[in-house]
């Protein structure tokens, strides 16, 4: 996030896009509730009716993956009527003129045909969002799990910058982070081109830092592979993973596929806390401590880092994660041990800048917010004050293109999927609480009453959703929040594995699967 | 309030006389009573389905209207008489005896207070005053005051309503 | 500025023009009507169009003597005009034949009349010598009984909207000073100067101000402000107007029980009817002025008649009090500052501003000026509405106005202010009732309803009462309200029903004590008041009660003993026959016996004897 | 700002103008009690056991909705304004249940608390009271109504806080009661609107709301309370794990930098999974396409030398690390370098796009 939670309460205007925060960031509901009881404008950008939807003045009920045209509609209503910040745009960005051209023919009644969102109400919002003192913009998998993920992204951005709302108080571009430390594993340099604090590693300068501060003689230059291309390549180039609590044959698009590349593995070792679908395909199964029996960090979704404590022991003979690294890395004959995470994070804060100033004793106080690049530095509550992080801001003009997979006659509908209130992620964790489950024990396919109809679906009934890749069962819902040819579920759920149906097409720079958008046809089980 | 299976709503004409009423209101501010004092004479009661609307459409948390509903003493939450009866039991009254006329009513109507006939021809209550104490003890029939009553009286002023 | 004197002349000619033609008139007040009023109007009507009589009909609103009503007005051409009480459709036949027919006034049935520049009948008396009016005054209640209340050109004609011309002339700190000079008090009961508040307001930062008249008159036994609101509705449209200007507002709400449908029927029609003339709305009288005003009917919450309270209803949320400060004139109705008034005090204002803040303040005490109406109900001879100048004694309006207690019982006391008021006993009926002094004897002014009790009113359970009606009412917001009344209530009932201890006076005592002094709002504040006046001037029915487990008055029915006086009773047998019980025993023509256990204090044996030889005691 | 003195029981002050009374009172150390005052929320000064004397104010105020005027004097402890706080609580008592003893809330309650400061007793005042059922029908929250003093605090905190406006009095006087509208159950989320975040819970000062969960597992005393931050979403709630014997047996709200303390149902409500017995407790080695138990430095053996036999016949690029976005950063940070500089290879990654 550019921004901090706390300010989005205060914002005047509040775009949220592909975002059922109520649902999936209940906290930042509240800030978002916040803003409207303080007279602040909310307007939502989804396919779904969402508890968010419900309450914000506009909803921009559009078709799913037509954001970019929505967006330059935007731009192109802001642009024509000069409501842009002439200013902003002169001196902080560059690229405007590409830009201006670009959405010049995405005007109200173009984009309305495109997203069937009524030309007015993109108007109004258009002058809502220029005209407020502070707006922002709030997204979250609805943006980005699209093949064109990226180009959402930047068009939400170009927003941003076309009328300044950006670099200040209450204003800015904001990705809601869907898990407890996306951040953090990011910041971290669990990622395949970068080091900690995104230090490239294509970078040679960075590539001696490293090898010199790790004692080793040189670092990997080659770019790596994402997930997707990871368990594509498994079995083929890739022939051992070490998979650390994540779960990817229930969360990971077309999953049997999933499934049938890691058993092609020759060895994968999972490290978790529940023998969770994917460690039951696992050669070693390490377990691992739960949060509550370790200490650490987390870096939550505005950049703030907070103390993990520990408040028992491990459970059985299981260690904290860090621990069991370490005496992998030892084994393969690399000696790491540290007394504490606490030193882990010491020798974090000296090779990632943005978190230099970042110890335990600090964060006893309070968390902090990277960057906080010395011990006497106080921590960033937004981002791009003066200046962007790469100077200029750049215009990204970008062109709608539609999902990769589109409805047709054998599989007329389109399948979105997303998260519940009560459950969290593949539900390895909530489905296992006495009480979340309990209240919310099974999971349904939200469906039109018009689709419902034509189909012969009652509430109720047992449906079967399939598409090119796999079938999947789910009990039926009639439902107000989705329009007629969507239908939606989670992936929260073992008995619905609904990502052995979805499409496993990839934006082609985050490598994002498109989960948001697959064809699919909806079938009665008799 | 009927919902059909498609969420086209199965109407009633009362439910099409709240819709317009809710038109009137949609923009007023402090409009919860009025449209709920109105919405009471379109049903002879407050329905939960209506009230549900009502606090939909207005944009008024639900758990605030019913706060409302049950606050007032003119709200009511379940069916009631086609004429409602309010004996008074204010100062004046009280010392001229109108409990005595309330017990007279009850007698005769059979019912105790707040209760509705069976018929629904009456509803049976009690106010505090209805500012006639010249003529204590008095009562009110829907907009009909009568005074000076005695418990005799009672049987025959009902039996003028149907 | 446009003035109304055109329209004025126009509506002068035209009401001379009526009421100098022949003329019955039916009060059709609320009081009126429940006398039967409408069946004599019925009957007027069929009886004037069977005789073919040239009689205009017509009707008014209360003029202030319930215990004559239905009454009914009769004029001949040049002649004054009779009013008459007591008139009935059995009656009314009678009362034309002789009045109208026979030009001869029926005289056992006139309570008064009003001359005018006729030849006054002998042998009835003028309104203002009659022993119902000689004491009282009348300036906020002159047009009642005595107009059309539906009828704007009999206002306007009468003075109406005279007050708003002279205002709107002014400068607006001009007509707030001229109001505060007239000493003019809140009529609702706390006497809070009006001029003073309206300056608050005037002063307070506001992109918009309201003028709220609180219309939500719930006292029990008080209707001096729906008698106003139905019988000179233009009077208090005339009054928020003159305020709404003063403090710069261009809105005004009336907020009014929904329990008085003909005051808000005349209400809305009074608005619609000042509309057309140019009288609310933009730019009113060309003056640049602009007031809209809108009634809310309020939905049956006592403690809506507390101000913040009243405020919250209107903005469609529960009546609960709110914490002060802020006070209303700094952030009122919608948050926006607003001056709030009763009827009575807005009634008040066209007069003052029409005839002079010293015409005004040359009424009344040195503290409280001007006039104030009373509802005078309970035991009291003359029930009815009546306006007294401040500093009348209680002795001059119970005996002299009211006509002494009924039956000649003696006086016992006379309960002012309603729930919040006390019990004032017959040692302070010489009190001159203004607010302090009412204050001080532990009462208080309250809206004005004044009930007189005699020797058959038991104070406990008046005390019970109120604590009844109050926890009721009682919002449930603040704890000493909420649960004081209730556990004040229960030990009030224990005493009524013969359980009381002696420690139970001291613990309500204590319990009027921290409720008074904690509670939230004026409602919890002043509940207790019915108890601590009863426990000052009453002390020993309490002690009676508790102690000899008696009810000196006859009324707390658990306590009373049901004897018959041997040396009266004739063994007629009558009561030994009505008693349902099977309570009573004796031979015939041998003085009965009542068992007491068997007894269930139904009364039907009482009023079965002839001889008065059954007592409860 | 400009600031005001004022002297609150002989101590005198200096505060800023527009604090009230009671913060005042607070900041010079005095004792006053206080029912449904809280910073964070609004203040309808109902609750009346804060009342204060303040010479020449009409009645007694309510000190957390007067503001300290300059030269004000102000007494907490005079005769008349104990015998009305005492009188206050009798009140509060007569219409509560006196089941302290087996009270979740025994020990870390205001109504207990004040009760004992001021030596008030039960059975002052006989009479009605409340007798509710007890709403337990969800597997979150237990409702006792019959211990609710009406402070308001929950139906605040769901409207000016979590802004879902669940609930609200109903009904008046002695009648009132909160919760959802039509009389029902929270659980009934088509009318009351309620996600069950437990934020009520956290503001309650008497045993009115509680964890259903917690209920019988501890003492107040007994607990130790852990802040920690929560496993879930992204935002990053502070809370405290209730840790008793080794066991966590709740979460309760502390005051986070992010959330103060509201939680969501699952931050609140889904710790169980911790000692949940499906919990791994031991490393497994599969053979024969079945786990069977192993030992640690067997585990650990194994995967060092398979992960070095990859590398070694492959490449380090035959080797794939995948990351966690639920772990922590230390964690993360030690994935990397075991990527990196132990096996030599970028392939690592996490599922940041979920």
């Amino acid at each position: 996030m550019t921004n901090s939670i706390g300010e989005i309460a205060e914002a005047d205007f509040i775009l949220a896009a592909g975002t059922n925060t109520f649902d999936a960031h209940p906290i930042i509901g509240i800030k978002i509730k916040k803003a409207v009881a303080n007279g602040g404008t909310l307007a939502v950008i989804d396919p779904r009716l969402t508890d968010s939807a419900k309450l914000a003045q506009y909803h921009l009920q559009l078709k799913p993956g037509t954001d970019i045209a929505l967006f330059n509609g935007l731009a192109n209503v802001i642009i024509e009527e000069g409501l842009y910040n002439k200013q902003f745009v002169e001196e902080r960005t560059e690229d405007f003129e590409a830009f201006k051209q670009t959405v010049a023919k995405y005007t109200p009644d173009y984009v309305s045909e495109i997203t069937s969102v009524p030309a007015d109400v993109i108007r109004e919002v258009a002058r809502g969002y220029a005209k407020a003192k502070n707006s922002t913009i709030l997204y979250t998998m609805g943006i980005t799990q699209h093949t064109c993920g990226t180009h959402n992204v930047f068009s939400t951005c170009n927003l941003a910058m076309l009328t300044g709302h950006i670099g200040k108080e209450s204003s800015g571009v904001n990705p809601l982070r869907g898990q407890n430390n996306v951040q953090g594993a990011c910041d971290m340099g669990a990622l395949p081109v970068v080091f900690p604090a995104y230090q490239p590693v294509a970078v040679e300068a960075n590539r001696e830092k490293f090898a010199k501060f790790w004692n080793v003689e040189k670092m990997p230059d080659k770019p790596g592979l994402t997930v997707g291309e990871m368990i594509e390549a498994a079995g083929k180039s890739v022939k051992a993973m070490y998979i650390l609590g994540e779960n990817p044959v229930l969360s990971d698009p077309d999953a049997n596929q999933v499934m049938h590349e890691l058993k092609s593995l020759d060895f994968l070792v999972v490290q978790d806390i529940f023998l969770t679908e994917t460690a039951q395909l696992a050669d070693v199964v390490l377990p691992a401590a739960s949060f509550a029996e370790k200490d650490g960090t987390f870096s939550n979704t505005e950049r703030r880092v907070q103390l993990v404590r520990k408040a028992i022991e491990p459970i059985g003979d299981s260690k904290p994660d860090w621990e069991i690294i370490c005496l992998v890395a030892t084994a393969m004959g690399y000696p790491m041990s540290y007394d504490s995470p606490e030193s882990i994070m010491n020798e974090v804060a000296k090779v990632t800048p943005s978190y230099g100033g970042i110890s335990f004793d600090r964060l006893e106080l309070c968390g902090l917010q990277w960057p906080c690049p010395t011990p006497d530095h106080p921590g960033t509550k937004f981002l791009h004050a003066n200046k962007f992080v790469r100077g200029l801001g750049k215009f990204n003009p970008v062109e709608h293109i539609p999902p990769n997979e589109q409805p047709d006659a054998e599989y007329p509908m389109v399948l979105s999927t997303g998260r519940r209130r009560y459950h969290y992620h593949t539900g390895t964790m909530t489905q296992r609480t006495g009480a979340l489950e309990v209240f919310y024990p099974e999971e349904y396919l939200e469906i039109s009453c018009e689709d419902a109809g034509k189909l012969g679906i009652n509430d109720g009934d047992k449906v079967k959703v399939t598409s090119r890749r796999g079938q999947v069962e789910v009990t039926a819902q009639i439902s107000e929040r989705v329009t007629p040819g969507l239908v939606f579920t989670s992936f929260q759920y073992p008995d619905v594995p609904i990502n052995r149906v979805t499409n496993a097409a990839r934006d082609p720079i985050s490598k994002i699967p498109e989960y948001k958008v697959c064809a699919v046809k909806v079938e009665k089980v008799s | 309030m009927a919902t059909s299976q498609c969420g086209e709503l199965a109407q009633t004409d009362k439910d099409v006389a709240l819709q317009s009423l809710l038109d009137q209101y949609r923009d007023y501010k402090g409009g919860l009573i009025p449209v709920l004092q109105e919405a009471q004479n379109i049903y002879g009661y407050l329905p939960k389905d209506a009230l549900q609307t009502i606090a939909k459409e207005l944009r008024i948390p639900f758990s605030k209207v019913y706060g409302v509903c049950t606050f007032y003493a003119q709200f009511h939450l379940k069916p009631r008489g086609r004429n409602i009866i309010r004996v008074c039991l204010g100062t004046a009254c009280h010392v001229r005896g109108g409990s005595k006329i309330f017990e007279a009513a009850k007698e005769h109507l059979g019912v105790g207070h707040g209760e509705t006939t069976e018929d629904l021809r009456f509803t049976l209550e009690t106010v505090a005053c209805i500012g006639a104490c010249g003529l204590s003890p008095c009562m009110m029939v829907n907009d009909e005051t009568h005074g000076r009553l005695v418990p005799k009286q009672v049987g025959g002023i009902f039996d003028t309503y149907e | 500025m446009k003035n109304l004197d055109q329209i004025r002349e126009k509506y002068k000619e035209q009401y001379k023009e009526k009421i100098g033609k022949t003329r019955i008139v039916v009060g059709l007040g609320t009081c009126g009507i429940a006398a039967g009023g409408g069946k004599v109007m019925d009957a007027i009507k069929e009886i004037v169009a069977a005789r073919g009589l040239d009689a205009d009909i017509d009707f008014t609103s209360c003029i202030g003597m319930c215990y004559r009503e239905p009454m009914v007005e009769i004029a001949l051409a040049g002649a004054p005009s009779v009013i008459y009480g007591d008139i009935f459709a059995d009656n009314v036949e009678a009362l034309i034949e002789s009045h109208i027919v026979n030009k001869t006034p029926l005289y056992e049935l006139a309570c008064f009349q009003i001359p005018g520049d006729a030849t006054p009948y002998e042998g009835i008396d003028i309104m203002d010598k009659a022993p119902y009016y000689e004491k009282q005054i009348r300036s906020v209640t002159s047009r009642l009984g005595r107009i059309n209340p539906e009828s704007i050109v009999e206002y306007i004609a009468t003075g109406g909207y005279e007050g708003i011309e002279k205002a709107l002339q002014l400068d607006r700190m001009a007509v707030i000073e001229e109001v505060k000079k007239s000493g003019l008090r809140g009529r609702g009961g706390g006497g809070f100067s009006t001029g003073t508040k309206w300056s608050f307001v005037y002063g307070a930062q506001g992109d918009k101000k309201y003028a709220v008249c609180n219309a939500d008159e719930g006292d029990p036994g008080a209707f001096m402000d729906r008698s106003v609101l139905e019988g000179d509705p233009h009077s208090i449209l005339e009054g928020m107007m003159i305020a709404g200007y003063a403090i710069g507002a261009d809105e005004g709400y009336i907020y009014c029980r929904a329990e008085y449908p003909i005051a808000i029927k005349r209400l809305n029609l009074a608005i619609a009817k000042a509309e057309e003339h140019g009288l609310l709305g933009d730019n009113i009288l060309d003056s640049g002025f602009s007031f809209r005003i809108k009634i809310k009917a309020g939905a049956g919450a006592f403690v809506c008649g507390e101000e913040t309270a009243l405020l919250n209803s209107i903005e469609g949320l529960r009546g609960m009090p709110r914490v002060r400060p802020p006070y209303p004139a700094h952030k009122g109705l919608f948050g926006k500052p607003t001056v709030l008034n009763n009827v009575e005090t807005y009634a008040n204002v066209p007069f003052i501003i029409r005839n002079g803040a010293d015409w005004y303040a040359a009424m009344g005490t040195e503290k409280s000026k001007g006039s104030k109406v009373f509802c005078l109900t309970g035991k009291v001879n003359n029930t009815g509405l009546i306006e007294v100048p401040m500093g009348i004694t209680l002795r001059d309006i119970i005996f002299a106005i009211g006509g002494g207690i009924q039956n000649d019982r003696p006086f016992k006391a006379v309960q002012s202010g309603g729930p919040s008021g006390g019990c004032i006993p017959a040692e302070h009926l010489d009190t001159p009732i203004d607010y302090e002094s009412l204050g001080e004897i532990g009462s208080m002014m309250g809206s004005g309803g004044l009930v007189c009790m005699d020797d058959t009113t038991c104070m406990v359970d008046v005390a019970k009462f109120f604590l009844n009606f109050t926890q009721l009412e009682s919002c449930g917001k603040c704890t000493p309200c909420r649960e004081g009344t209730k556990r004040m209530l229960e030990i009030l009932q224990k005493i009524c029903d013969g359980n009381g201890v002696i420690e139970d006076i001291d613990t309500l005592d204590r319990l009027c004590r921290v409720v008074t002094s904690s509670a939230m709002c004026g409602l919890g504040q002043t509940c207790a008041n019915p108890i601590s006046s009863t426990l000052r001037y009453f002390r020993d029915e309490y002690e009676a009660h508790i102690i000899d487990k008696r009810c000196p008055a006859g009324v707390c029915n658990a306590l009373l003993v049901y004897t018959v006086l041997a040396d009266k009773c004739t063994g007629c047998g009558a009561c030994l026959r009505a008693c349902p019980a099977g309570a009573i025993t004796g031979e015939k023509k041998q003085p009965h016996k009542i068992d007491p256990a068997v007894c269930i204090k139904c009364g039907a044996c009482i009023q079965k004897c002839k001889f008065d030889a059954i007592i409860k005691a | 700002m400009s600031k005001v003195t004022l002297t609150i029981d002989g101590i005198q002050i200096t505060v800023p103008k527009g604090t009230t009374v009671l913060e005042a009172a607070q900041q010079a150390g005095i004792f006053i009690p206080t029912f449904c005052h809280d910073p964070e929320l609004s203040r309808p000064g109902a609750c009346r056991i804060c009342v204060v004397d303040i010479p020449g104010a009409r009645n007694m105020p309510a000190s957390c909705v007067t503001e300290a005027g300059e030269g004000m004097v102000v007494y907490t402890d005079t005769p008349a304004i104990i015998e009305a706080r005492k009188t206050n609580l009798e009140l509060l008592l007569a219409n509560h249940p006196e089941d302290c003893l087996t009270c979740h809330k025994n020990g870390n309650c205001r109504l207990q608390d004040y009760a004992y400061y001021y030596g008030v007793r039960p059975g002052a005042f006989t009479g009605e009271k409340h007798d509710y059922p007890i709403e337990d029908d969800n597997p979150f929250i237990v409702r006792d109504m019959n211990k609710c003093i009406l402070c308001s605090k929950c139906i605040r905190m769901c409207e000016e806080i979590q802004g879902n406006n669940a609930i609200d009095f109903s009904f008046r006087g002695f009648s009132a009661k909160v919760g959802p509208a039509m009389g029902t159950t929270l659980s009934d989320t088509e009318i009351s609107n309620c996600v069950f975040c437990g934020n009520c819970i956290a503001v309650c000062p008497v045993g009115a709301l509680t964890e259903k969960a917690m209920l019988g597992k501890a003492r107040q005393w007994e607990v130790e309370k852990v802040t920690t931050t929560c496993p879930y979403c992204g935002v990053g709630c502070q809370y405290d794990l209730n840790v008793k014997d080794g066991k966590v047996i709740g979460v309760t709200s502390t005051d986070g930098d992010v959330n103060g303390r509201a939680l969501c149902v699952k931050g609140r409500f889904g710790y169980g999974f911790i000692h949940h017995p499906d919990r791994l407790t031991t490393p497994l080695i599969k053979k024969d396409g079945a786990f069977v138990e192993a030992s640690w430095d067997e585990a650990i053996g194994l995967v060092a030398s398979k992960l070095g036999a990859a590398k070694d016949t492959y490449g380090p690029d035959a080797v794939a690390l995948l990351s966690s976005a639920r772990v922590t950063n230390e964690e993360n940070y030690l994935m990397n370098k075991l990527a990196r500089a132990v096996i030599g290879t970028n392939n690592i990654d996490h599922c940041a796009r979920l």
